[in-house]
């Protein structure tokens, strides 16, 4: 007695549906009642038929060396590989810091950047700020080495839903904030400007603790 | 010889229950069937392979579910035990565990003495004033419907589909390139803030270290001026001052020799309002200098 | 701009298949790009289609505690099962017993199972239910000993095909002990309902050997 090739069909859907990995032929045929084992080509046929109901779903048969797999269609495949997308992660310190800075003291210089943050800002940083299109080149310092200038860019105050830069909230605006630190800051930058290359040797070495900092976060993003 | 294994009684199987027994007989001897064999009353003259009375015992899951077993076994309501005799059946058993020396676990030594406890309240004459006296076998018809119910919960749930024993998950392959499906992390206003007002905390900090640095290169400045210096030409002022250190290094450049000066140790000399300054070293600290090298070498 | 339902229906189906877990319709919504987010609705309306589609097939969409999935019907088990040489690990009745117990009694302690059940409760039974992620620990009963509580998880109705606890078969009624006493019908009595539960305090006291109780665990799992 045969089976219905509609029954072979679904068995062997639900075999390849629940195994995960390829089956092969032989591998369908054990799966069969011992004296009610299919054909090679009935179970080849039920394997045809599969792949014909198959075309308007989203999943299709393939055959691969070990067998025969279902596979989801790769027009699918961008909305399934978001299942497994990284959780976006969070920027790390040293990128938000600098990113801040470019947004409140723009143009600033790389260099001007490490002297507020007491550290080496990383070229990855700025390159992934660079990429996310968040921040761009706005011109070069007129001092030597002519370093470039950095400026935020529409992606930015479009991503914090800005209409313009001047509605960040401003300096004052922040608590905890002193104007001294912020004069200080100032007087930083304006050193600075006239010592491009003294700041980060120096001064990591002198924050005790900044090594590490740097050692931990400087390499994230 | 009767044989058993494992197979025959398999925890999990109804075995010891409602099933087979009870149906072969409701004679309240019969104590179990090995292998097709009916076994009466654990008569001691009737050998029973030990592992094969302990697989029997092993089946029970304690002294409610032993006697639930002989209860069901008799077709007896549980709302009304026949107290005596059903004691008297528990204890064939829990003797026939001591006998065999199986390790008899103590709650069913603590359900015979129940059982006895009750046995003997049953005797007790009921006083017809006593309104208040409960029906002594209460407790024990509650904890075993209590048990019973779980127990039959137990076989439900088990009867339920089972992932990987009656359904399995479908599941198919998907080829992805994984590396292509990065989202960039979100920024809030707040974060952005965060950072700003973390890193002008920190340049504060920082800035503190430069102003207790700052009388270091002074000092540093004030030797370097000195060693330009002569005692007896005047150096120009302002050829102190080298522009490719910067603002900074002018003003610690002005602040060394302010420093000098306070101490002593140069002299500011300007022949005219507006003319060029000039300085030397004060011959006052080449004296005091002097001195001290005398000082050290005598 | 709102997305053909035949194609939601097909992301959906592929995400179910490639994920092999079940998908909340809030991990569906993930899927899509940020402007063009199926309501819930429509992400309902797809899984009713899905559902639908399946009925002539070998698996079928069901929804169980978190959330959906896509699994092979129960009529192609037999077949399907052929697939492992193993078969599925059986669970004793003590351990399904405990199991029980915690489904339907949770927040439980090991003491109040033991209590219920007569027998003590082997540490291994509680590590095996634990290990499977079926149970967990919910909290301590605020009694001396601060006794660990215990309840199911979500992998414990995804597993047993329920969508919450209130799927669980139903318990049997206890019949109540007033009508105990009264079908005990002795005439000369004046049986009352003095105290018709005798609670769970006066059980802890009965087993007054908890000590021996302990040590004489069962073994299985």
């Amino acid at each position: 007695m045969s089976l219905d090739p509609q029954h072979i069909k679904n068995i062997i859907e639900a075999a390849l549906l629940a195994a995960g990995q390829p089956l092969s032929i032989d591998k369908l045929q054990t799966l069969f009642d011992a004296d009610h084992v299919p054909a090679r080509e009935e179970i080849r046929a039920g394997l045809e038929l599969l792949s014909a109901e198959c075309a308007q779903r989203s999943f299709e048969l393939i055959e691969v060396s070990s067998g025969f797999r279902l596979q989801v269609k790769q027009d699918y495949a961008p909305w399934v590989a978001r299942l497994w997308e990284e959780r976006p992660s969070r920027y790390s310190r040293a990128l938000m810091e600098t990113l801040a800075l470019i947004a409140y003291r723009q143009p600033i210089t790389r260099a001007e950047i490490e002297d507020i943050r007491g550290v080496a800002v990383s070229s990855q940083i700025m390159k992934t700020l660079q990429e996310r299109e968040w921040v761009r080149i706005v011109g070069h310092r007129d001092v030597p080495g002519k370093p470039a200038m950095y400026g935020t860019t529409r992606q930015f105050t479009d991503h914090f839903n800005l209409k313009s830069l001047d509605e960040l909230p401003t300096l004052a605006e922040l608590r905890d904030l002193d104007s001294i630190s912020l004069e200080l800051g100032q007087a930083e930058l304006e050193l600075t400007d006239a010592e491009p290359e003294r700041p980060t040797g120096e001064i990591v070495a002198d924050g005790q603790d900044e090594g590490k900092v740097q050692a931990a976060s400087e390499n994230e993003n | 010889a009767v044989a058993m294994t494992d197979k025959q009684i398999e925890p999990g199987q109804d075995l010891p229950g409602e099933g087979e027994v009870a149906a072969a007989s409701a004679d309240e001897t019969t104590f179990a069937i090995v292998q097709g064999t009916v076994l009466t009353r654990l008569p001691r003259d009737l050998y029973i392979p030990p592992d094969a009375l302990e697989v029997f015992l092993d089946t029970f899951e304690g002294p409610l579910d032993l006697l639930l077993y002989l209860i069901k076994r008799q077709n007896l309501d549980i709302l009304d035990i026949p107290i005596a005799q059903i004691t008297r059946q528990y204890m064939v058993y829990v003797e026939a565990m001591k006998d065999l020396r199986l390790e008899l676990a103590a709650e069913y030594l603590v359900m015979a003495a129940m059982l006895a406890e009750i046995k003997s309240r049953m005797l007790l004459p009921r006083h017809a004033d006593a309104p208040e006296e409960e029906d002594p076998r209460a407790e024990l018809v509650r904890r075993l419907q209590e048990y019973e119910r779980y127990k039959q919960a137990a076989e439900d749930l088990n009867a339920q589909p089972q992932l990987g024993r009656d359904i399995f998950q479908a599941m198919a392959e998907v080829v992805i390139n994984r590396n292509a499906t990065k989202t960039p992390p979100t920024v809030s206003l707040d974060d952005l803030l965060h950072a700003l007002k973390e890193v002008l905390a920190r340049a504060e900090m920082f800035t503190h270290h430069h102003i207790q640095r700052e009388p270091l290169s002074v000092r540093e400045h004030m030797s370097q001026i000195l060693s330009t210096l002569d005692t007896v030409r005047f150096t120009e002022f302002t050829s102190l001052f080298i522009p490719e250190e910067g603002r900074g290094g002018i003003v610690v450049t002005l602040l060394a020799l302010l420093e000098l000066i306070k101490e002593s140790l140069v002299e500011l000399v300007q022949a005219e309002a507006f003319g060029p300054i000039h300085v030397r070293v004060a011959n006052t600290a080449h004296d005091d200098r002097d001195v001290n090298e005398v000082g050290a070498t005598a």
